[in-house]
């Protein structure tokens, strides 16, 4: 009864985080709500035994990734007045796809029923007497090892992806270069042009930053 | 592998193809490479044109089936295999091409700019137009049937004349569009007959229903390639804006490809649909002998003038392929080398004008008789034999149209032959704008007649076009066996047809 | 378990629907493009666990460890596109992401 | 041991990666580009090699299958991915995007295909199907001072998320509703030739997410946007690795252990498929660019490759995966070209830009006009007898509206490639491009030679491909 | 073998003198023709002395199905007696062109004309077969156009020419399509095969226009059609008086002696089966009567020299319809030869008349040149009374025997053949006397330059005069016997089939009023010419005026020229225009326009979707998605 009432609290509370997520003005509002929906749903893997994974989505995910939603979402400085226009002009047909859309999944979730022969098919029911950290980590260690050095390498890729995309070599901070310094010639740098009187001088070729480098 | 032992046939189809790749390779400065270019594709086409002539003396006109055979196994996956062969329909149309590819390279001497890719694309659009003749398997038939475009639509588009992209891409798009459908029957038969090849598909049974299908999407190819009414609007701007060698090709030999489609395939593999569409073709064939003679008759170009009367002339050999019977087929078969001889000089004469840097424009043409007889007389034979003279080539498909197609209907028969008079009209309006009256414009006084290229060019068309005018037998003994089969075929496969109309009708 | 699963699979229907509402019902910043699929993957992510329980079957939950690994590399490289184009267009609005179009 | 040797191109892959994303790292970035590439190149050959050598065999719990028909589309990706790295080199250089992670990226995505490709089950589907889009994501942004090529990567981003949003959690309905996520066992529950309406929305869900990536229409919207945006090489990959993959996923999925349901989901595989044909057609004619007109072409390519799979059986599972060779091959050489367009050490998109290339570029331009020609479906080149086999097929299965609306489809897009062919031939103009590097040369000769040639000797692909489709279908 | 040489001798002639002339010269190339032609006009006497003989087949021309003309030459009765006119009356005016062409630029080009022509007609006279026999008929009909052309620089010629070919053709159309006819009855078109099947197929039918009719009328229809065109018959006829643009030993040739009879040859030719086709013969009477008098009438009143004769040859064209629609071949026979000699004549006069004049023809600016060309004048005077038929000239026997027998039938197509025919017979004496009045009376009316350089023509072109004016007198008498005679039948054997109950066998049996009637109008017709232009010369003039509405009638030769501008020339080139214009370009091509038109809207709407957005993108692909699902959940 108890898990009852639990469950229909927390999935209220995430429905409406994340009604809010989509909805508020300020991004920053959002990604609050944002955590607030992913401990929300924490706490329902918790009621269905799943406890392994409801603290990993906790830890991760509000302590990770929405972090980093954050910190984006405060490093990039967006003008936040000129984003809350509010809505698409097309929001009618939305709501409307939406709502047929839920209809049908709603349908759907109203006729579950083990597939005739799914019962027999599981290949590793939940075993009885362990936890859930156990028997997770039994399986990823052993049956789905590949898998799990391929999400390994999907990691990798990911970091990078960060590095390739945001990280910046040096050569664009203006620190000295000692030798390349000492190694100017004036005759490299400066020219000097006769300029004939009222036609001015044309100023000669300019070197590049990097070329003087 | 065949009488000769020798795929004879492979080989005359490939070598151009081979003449092109050293085409491709050469280098040098741009006059250098068109001047060899040049002789390597007529050295080329001379020697496959040699070839073709020995096949013929080994050909056997006794023997209605494809001679020279060659299979081998090609797209194993789906039943097709590599055939080719001839028989007495073929042989000439191959021959024609044969001869009319050197006689276009000869006439190309205009081609200054990119030379090499000019000869290469005319040696592969012989190879093409070989292979589709010599082709006995209809996948193969088919890839030439449309690799012929890709030459032509370069040929057009690079060298032709003002509106020549326009020109261009409706040529590619009307005979691409038409050729799908055709890809469509394609499908059909090798799904339902389980083989594509020739010799076994024109022989089997099909459904009348399906045959009607079948038919429409050939006649949506073979329509537009040969240009039938109302499908021929491409031609006229095609023959009109391609460059004189093209447009010979176009006009002689890939015209004719339609034609030997309606022959080879609708013909003998859909005699219901054939018979039962036999009302539309008539009609369509004569709609466009008059109707087109009419537009023939309201040019003021010369060069679409003939285009226009080559349309006409589609019409008749329509109107003999559906007579069924062996003087109109024959006669239509007939027609199909006569025109292609024939248009080729017209085509010729236009492009002596061009060389000579005249427009083509009628009306700034005239009295070039007194200053050039010969080609005057070249020009007034050609017309006189595309009009259909006795003595000349023309004559024979005329009248035996007209025959074959007096068997079927007398009004067919008289208004397919009003060509005889309407063709006489604009032929003579075309001759007369260039050869007669007075100078147009006062340089025209200043032309020089044939050179020895020219006459080498005109003289061989001119012998061939008496030749077929004064003794077809020459050819047409060929044509027999294959025809006789074909109508006696035909006339079996509609006969319990005929005979259950009979009873129904009582 | 006492929640029937289809109230499960109800919330995680809803969901996906305001994940998916969010996405094109927005002309603010991509980022809230972002969260909300983040919102879609937590509701396939509910199924997966829901569905895990109602079957006594691991593979469910194993197949939600790895849409979490999944989905927190997503997010990171996501960002990292996010970052670099607002240094080359200093916005981030949905409604500017349209220099190539047609 | 046979498992492992299964798993061998990829562990070789892996490997590889990682040891030259180490010596990348250690040594000096931007020369060591070429060297990285190379030996990328190298890797990808030798897993090529291998891969073709590998046993038929279910391992590790099924979760991973080699079969003929993985060591076809492995070939194809290891192809397409060799061919879009030659044709980086000269180009990132040039661009000033040469980077060495690059190669590795593209290293690492391939292992994401062929995980995608061998996958028997739906976390090994999923898991490479992120791994390779992930890796994409950041190729298209490659360019990040570029705002075109973030624009790419943002779009491509947000849209591939959402589908692989939508596929997993398609994937999870399928799994509650059927009770499994194993290829096998889901093909025994589907035995029947029904299923609950709960795991037909989830197959639903799949196909869409795997459609996005083929980018079928109507899922196909981010394909014209990134194909223009990101850089050429990395397009040249979309265009064919990435492709085959997705496609032969498509394949894998619906035939294997969706097979038994092909009565319901084969409908939606045509409506794909007209809708991918005749939006690929239309839209290309009106492009100015030609990287976005070779998006639309290679939407309404995968629409003619779908209509293979339409049909449901073994011949139509042949006709797509000739198709999708074919097609590799085609896309490869094409963008060898596109790669080759550069002027003034820029390069140039326009289609305008290529008037009067004959001219000039006369190797260059048949190279090219024979692409268009082979897209176009004009015999006796390649391109043609991909659509033959297909609508062959598609009509042989009765699917007789399809192939109509192919073959008019294939006529209104001859239109646009015919296009491109006129600004070459036909118009005047000076495109004043750079010298052809080696690379792009390499590729453009190699696409075209075998575009050509390709009608002399039919027989061992259509051959291969039949083998692979039974092996597929079983 | 005389026959073969007779009928190919004109052809080397003829390409000696079209290709040789750079390599031998001009005289040479002219001589070459001229040697050739009399080679030929030699053996053709030999073969007439020969007699009949078997065809000489030469060689198949082609082989189709059962379509199997032959290349071969007849030697019956009728080509011989056709073959011995041709080249004898074509090798004197080879001789007389000599001399008339002697100024002209390319006399070679013009011999080599007439040589080609000579053959095409000897090739048409001796066909074995339909086929060959069209072979030559179109041959002659181009050759036609060709010499009409010869002064290609003019408009008129042109004009002239291409409408000698069209008209031409429109009855070449019916003739090709009778042939066709012909072998789909026959199974053959070899003439033997034709005559002998013809009684056998009398009563088979051929349904046509919805109803049932006997095969043969609808052939000799078709055929008569075809030789209304070469004959320049009324409807058809347009053509003859344009075509004397051509050089004038042309019109003697084609357009007087040989090329015109080439339909009354076909007809005579194909008598067995016209006889069998009753109908056809009305018609063919009919055709034949109504041109005799309809071509009279304009003769009267035209101006130009060439022009009266040329009406006058049509109208005796329609005589030897007539004769022959009666069934009296052997009478059309005889006039026919009769007519080529007298016509040939006075072509070839009136041409020495023209070279005399600096090429006049207009006779109101002639006169008086008896006194400066007597010869000549002496010459047309034979002539024109051979074409009145004054006894004992050549006109005479065999006009009033066409008018006989056209009585002697008792039909009453023949009696409306009979009252035509005499009718103008008293019109032709009028215009023949008018014309030589005008020409050789009087006071000269021609400017003074004309007149100081008029002199007799050359021998050379005399002596053919002189030739052909014996025949012209004598042909009558002589021939009279055998063509017409009593022994006609013997005489012309086989080649000429007179049914049992032709007017042949009947020409006695008329009034001898009726016999005389003809000769007595026709000399009430030269007594009104003696009126009108010798006596009283204002009264022509007068007449007119007061008559004027006949007189323009006349003059503008019953408005044919006008119907056929107005009802088919102008409206067909309208109707090229519009079928080009609008039927091509803009119906026809309309379709293709179109459907690329819509194309290029559909891709335009299709990009538009296409707008950059994310969101839209992303909108897309749910309801795609949503589409997809809705239609398994609820379609399936």
């Amino acid at each position: 009864m108890i898990a009852n009432l639990a469950f229909y609290l927390f999935s209220f509370i995430l429905l409406a985080s994340a009604v809010m997520v989509v909805t508020s003005r300020n991004p920053v509002h959002a990604v609050l709500f944002l955590i607030l929906g992913f401990v929300n749903a924490a706490v329902l893997f918790l009621l269905t035994g799943a406890e392994f994974l409801a603290f990993i989505l906790a830890i991760v995910y509000v302590g990770a990734v929405a972090v980093i939603f954050l910190f984006v979402v405060m490093m990039l400085d967006v003008d936040f007045v000129a984003l809350n226009e509010g809505f698409q002009r097309y929001a009618p047909v939305g709501a409307l796809v939406a709502l047929i859309m839920f209809i049908e999944l709603a349908f759907i979730a109203g006729n579950w029923a083990i597939a005739p022969a799914g019962g027999a098919d599981r290949m590793f029911p939940t075993p009885d007497n362990v936890t859930s950290s156990v028997a997770l980590g039994n399986l990823l260690y052993t049956s789905y090892l590949p898998v799990f050095q391929l999400s390994g390498i999907v990691l990798l890729v990911a970091m990078i992806g960060a590095i390739v995309l945001t990280h910046r070599d040096r050569k664009r901070s203006l620190h000295q270069n000692l030798s390349a310094q000492h190694a100017r010639d004036p005759k490299q740098t400066l020219a000097l042009v006769n300029a004939p009187l009222g036609q001015g001088a044309a100023l000669p070729a300019k070197q590049t930053h990097e070329e003087t480098l | 592998m065949n009488q000769l032992g020798f795929p004879i046939l492979s080989l005359i189809t490939y070598l151009p193809l081979l003449g092109a790749f050293i085409i491709a390779t050469l280098s040098g400065d741009e006059a250098k490479i068109a001047c060899r270019a040049r002789a390597i594709a007529l050295g080329f086409s001379v020697l496959v044109l040699v070839l073709g002539v020995y096949v013929w003396t080994q050909f056997n006109t006794g023997i209605a089936g494809y001679q020279f055979v060659e299979a081998m196994p090609w797209l194993s996956g789906i039943n097709v295999e590599y055939r080719m062969g001839v028989d007495g329909i073929s042989l000439f149309l191959i021959l024609l091409t044969l001869v009319l590819t050197p006689i276009a390279i000869l006439s190309s001497n205009g081609i200054k700019t990119r030379a090499r890719s000019f000869f290469a694309a005319m040696l592969l659009l012989e190879t093409m137009t070989i292979g589709m003749f010599a082709a006995t398997d209809f996948v193969l038939f088919y890839i030439f049937f449309e690799a012929v475009l890709l030459p032509m639509y370069l040929i057009i588009g690079v060298w032709g004349g003002e509106r020549r992209i326009y020109a261009a891409v409706k040529f590619f798009v009307f005979t691409l569009a038409g050729s799908l459908f055709m890809l469509l029957a394609l499908v059909w038969i090798w799904r339902h007959l389980g083989t594509t090849n020739i010799a076994v598909i024109t022989h089997a049974a099909i459904p009348a229903h399906a045959q009607m299908w079948l038919f429409l999407a050939f006649l949506a190819a073979f329509g537009v390639k040969a240009a039938v009414w109302p499908l021929h609007t491409w031609l006229p701007d095609a023959y009109g804006e391609a460059p004189v060698p093209g447009t010979i090709m176009l006009a002689a030999v890939l015209s004719k490809m339609g034609a030997y489609g309606f022959l080879r395939f609708a013909l003998p593999m859909l005699p219901n649909a054939s018979y039962a569409a036999e009302p539309l073709m008539f009609t369509l064939g004569v709609v466009a002998v008059i109707y087109i003679s009419y537009v023939a008759l309201a040019q003021t170009d010369m060069k679409r003038m003939i285009a226009y009367s080559s349309v006409a002339h589609m019409g008749v050999i329509i109107i003999g392929l559906f007579t069924f019977t062996v003087e109109g087929i024959e006669g239509a078969l007939f027609q199909m080398l006569s025109h292609g001889l024939v248009i080729a000089g017209l085509f010729i004469c236009a492009g002596i004008l061009t060389a000579r840097g005249q427009g083509l424009t009628l009306k700034n043409l005239g009295g070039l008789a007194s200053n050039m007889p010969v080609f005057a007389a070249a020009l007034m034979f050609f017309t006189l034999a595309n009009m259909g003279l006795p003595g000349t080539s023309g004559f024979i498909g005329e009248i035996l149209v007209i025959v074959g197609a007096l068997k079927v209907n007398f009004w067919v028969s008289l208004l397919g032959g009003a060509g005889m008079v309407l063709g006489v009209t604009y032929s003579l309006v075309l001759v007369r704008a260039v050869l007669f009256e007075k100078y147009a414009r006062p340089e025209l006084a200043g032309l020089k007649d044939l050179t020895g290229r020219e006459y080498a060019m005109l003289l061989p068309l001119a012998v061939l076009v008496m030749w077929l005018g004064v003794y077809p037998s020459s050819f047409t003994h060929a044509f027999d066996a294959p025809i006789n089969a074909l109508v006696q075929a035909h006339s079996a496969a509609l006969n319990p047809h005929m005979a259950l109309a009979m009873v129904t009708a009582k | 378990m006492l929640v029937p699963l289809s109230h499960y699979l109800v919330v995680s229907a809803m969901l996906l629907v305001i994940g998916i509402f969010g996405i094109f019902m927005n002309r603010k910043n991509i980022i809230v493009i972002m969260m909300s699929i983040e919102l879609i993957l937590l509701a396939a992510n509910l199924n997966f666990v829901a569905f895990s329980g109602a079957l006594h079957d691991m593979v469910g939950q194993v197949f939600t460890m790895f849409v979490l690994t999944v989905a927190a590399a997503e997010s990171a490289i996501g960002l990292a596109i996010l970052v670099i184009y607002f240094r080359n267009r200093g916005s981030i609005e949905v409604e500017d992401v349209t220099l190539m179009k047609g | 041991m046979t498992e492992l040797y299964a798993l061998l191109p990829a562990l070789v892959l892996g490997l590889g990666g990682m040891v030259l994303l180490t010596g990348g790292v250690l040594a000096k970035k931007s020369e060591t580009t070429p060297a990285v590439t190379f030996g990328a190149v190298v890797l990808l050959a030798v897993a090529a090699v291998v891969n073709l050598l590998a046993p038929d065999t279910l391992i590790w719990n099924g979760l991973f299958k080699t079969s003929l028909f993985t060591r076809f589309a492995d070939t194809l990706v290891y192809l397409g991915a060799i061919a879009a790295l030659i044709l980086s080199v000269d180009y990132n250089k040039r661009e000033g995007i040469a980077r060495f992670e690059y190669p590795i990226l593209v290293l690492f995505a391939v292992i994401g295909m062929i995980a995608m490709i061998s996958a028997a089950d739906m976390l090994t589907l999923y898991l490479g199907f992120e791994l390779q889009s992930l890796a994409l994501y950041i190729c298209a942004a490659l360019a990040r001072d570029n705002l075109r090529s973030t624009e790419a990567g943002l779009k491509y981003f947000v849209l591939g998320a959402l589908a692989s949003g939508l596929l997993v959690y398609g994937i999870s309905l399928v799994y509650g509703f059927a009770g499994t996520t194993n290829f096998a066992a889901l093909g025994e529950v589907f035995r029947s030739g029904t299923a609950g309406v709960g795991t037909i929305a989830g197959v639903v869900f799949v196909l869409v997410g795997i459609a996005f990536k083929i980018s079928a229409a109507p899922f196909h919207m981010w394909a014209p946007d990134v194909y223009e945006g990101a850089p050429t090489s990395v397009t040249a990959l979309f265009a064919t690795a990435p492709k085959a993959a997705a496609m032969a996923l498509f394949l894998s999925v619906m035939a294997g252990p969706f097979g038994h349901l092909t009565g319901q989901w084969s409908a939606l595989i045509q409506i794909l498929a007209v809708l991918s044909m005749v939006i690929g057609a239309l839209a290309a004619i009106g492009q100015s660019n030609i990287k976005r007109l070779l998006a639309y072409s290679s939407i309404s390519h995968m629409g003619y490759a779908l209509m293979g799979l339409a049909t449901g059986t073994v011949d139509g599972i042949q006709a797509s995966l000739v198709y999708i060779a074919i097609y590799v091959v085609m896309s490869f050489g094409v963008f060898g070209c596109v790669v080759a367009m550069r002027r003034n050490g820029q390069s140039v998109e326009k289609i305008s830009d290529l008037a009067g290339l004959a001219s000039e570029h006369p190797g260059f331009a048949f190279a090219m006009a024979v692409f268009m020609w082979s897209m176009a479906g004009i015999p006796p080149l390649a391109g043609f007898f991909a659509k033959l086999y297909v609508f062959a097929t598609a009509f042989n299965a009765g699917l007789d509206t399809l192939t109509i609306i192919g073959i008019v489809a294939s006529v209104v897009s001859a239109f646009y490639y015919l296009r491109v062919i006129k600004v070459m031939y036909f118009d005047k103009g000076q495109p004043n491009f750079e010298r052809v590097s080696a690379g792009a040369g390499f590729v453009m000769a190699v696409g075209a030679f075998a575009t050509i040639v390709f009608v002399i000797l039919p027989g061992p692909l259509m051959a291969v491909a039949g083998e692979a489709a039974k092996a597929l279908m079983g | 073998m005389f026959t073969l040489i007779a009928v190919f001798a004109p052809l080397v002639g003829a390409i000696l003198a079209g290709i040789a002339r750079p390599f031998i010269g001009r005289a040479a190339s002219l001589g070459a023709s001229v040697a050739f032609m009399l080679v030929s006009a030699l053996f053709a006497i030999l073969a007439y002395r020969a007699g009949v003989q078997a065809p000489l087949h030469l060689a198949t021309w082609f082989h189709v199905g059962g379509f199997t003309p032959d290349w071969s030459l007849r030697q019956d009765q009728l080509s011989l007696v056709m073959v011995l006119m041709v080249s004898v009356v074509s090798m004197l005016i080879h001789i007389y062109s000599v001399g008339y062409m002697a100024h002209d630029k390319t006399p070679q080009r013009f011999m080599s004309y007439i040589s080609l022509f000579t053959f095409a007609m000897l090739m048409l006279v001796t066909a074995n077969n339909l086929l060959q026999l069209f072979f030559g008929w179109e041959g002659v009909g181009l050759v036609s156009y060709l010499l009409i052309n010869y002064w290609y620089d003019r408009k008129a010629a042109n004009d002239a020419a291409i409408k000698a070919f069209i008209v031409n053709r429109v009855g070449d159309l019916a003739f090709a399509v009778g042939i066709a006819l012909v072998y789909f009855t026959f199974q053959s078109t070899q003439f033997d095969v034709i005559f002998a099947g013809a009684a056998a197929h009398a009563g088979q039918h051929y349904t046509l226009f919805g109803t049932s009719l006997p095969v043969l009328e609808i052939i000799a229809f078709l055929l008569f059609i075809g030789a209304m065109g070469k004959s320049a018959q009324i409807v058809l006829h347009t053509w003859l008086a344009d075509a004397m643009e051509g050089p004038t030993p042309i019109s003697a040739l084609i357009h007087a002696a040989t090329m015109v009879a080439a339909g009354v040859f076909m007809i005579v030719r194909m008598s067995p089966l016209i006889n069998l086709a009753p109908e056809a013969m009305s018609f063919i009477t009919f055709i034949g009567a109504t041109t005799a008098f309809f071509a009279a009438t304009i003769g009267c009143v035209q101006n130009d020299i060439k022009r009266v004769i040329a009406y006058s040859t049509c109208s005796q064209l329609g005589y030897m319809f007539l004769a022959a629609g009666v069934g009296a071949y052997p009478v059309a026979m005889f006039h026919l030869i009769n007519h080529a000699l007298f016509k040939a004549l006075l072509f070839l006069s009136a041409g020495s008349v023209i070279h005399a004049m600096s090429d006049e023809q207009d006779i109101r600016l002639m006169g008086g040149l008896a006194g400066k060309l007597p010869f000549t004048c002496a010459m047309m005077l034979i002539g024109s009374l051979a074409l009145i038929a004054i006894p004992p000239f050549s006109g005479y026997y065999s006009k009033d025997a066409i008018l006989d027998a056209a009585l002697a039938a008792h039909t009453g197509m023949g009696t409306y053949g009979w009252v035509c025919g005499t009718a103008a017979a008293g019109l032709t004496a009028f215009y023949t006397s008018r014309l030589f009045f005008l020409v050789f009376t009087g006071k000269s009316r021609a400017p003074k330059h004309v007149q100081d350089h008029v002199h007799e023509s050359p021998a050379v072109m005399l002596v053919p005069l002189l030739f052909l004016a014996i025949g012209a007198f004598g042909s009558g008498i002589a021939l009279k016997p055998d063509f017409i005679g009593a022994n006609f039948q013997s005489f012309w054997g086989s080649s000429i089939a007179v049914a049992a109950n032709s007017a042949m066998f009947h020409m006695e049996d008329i009034s001898s009023l009726a016999k005389m009637a003809p000769l007595l109008v026709g000399i009430f017709g030269i007594l009104v010419a003696v009126l009108f232009y010798l006596l009283v010369p204002s009264l022509p003039g007068r007449l007119s005026q007061s008559l004027s509405p006949v007189y323009k009638f006349l003059l503008h030769k019953w408005y044919f020229d006008e119907l056929y501008d107005a009802l088919l020339v102008r409206p067909s080139l309208k109707l090229a225009k519009f079928v080009w214009r609008v039927g091509d370009e803009q119906v026809i091509d309309g379709v293709p326009k179109g459907l690329a038109a819509i194309t290029s809207d559909a891709s335009a709407q299709a990009v538009k979707l296409q707008t950059g957005s994310i969101a839209l993108y992303a909108f897309v692909m749910l309801i795609g998605l949503l589409v997809f699902v809705s239609l398994f959940i609820w379609v399936k």
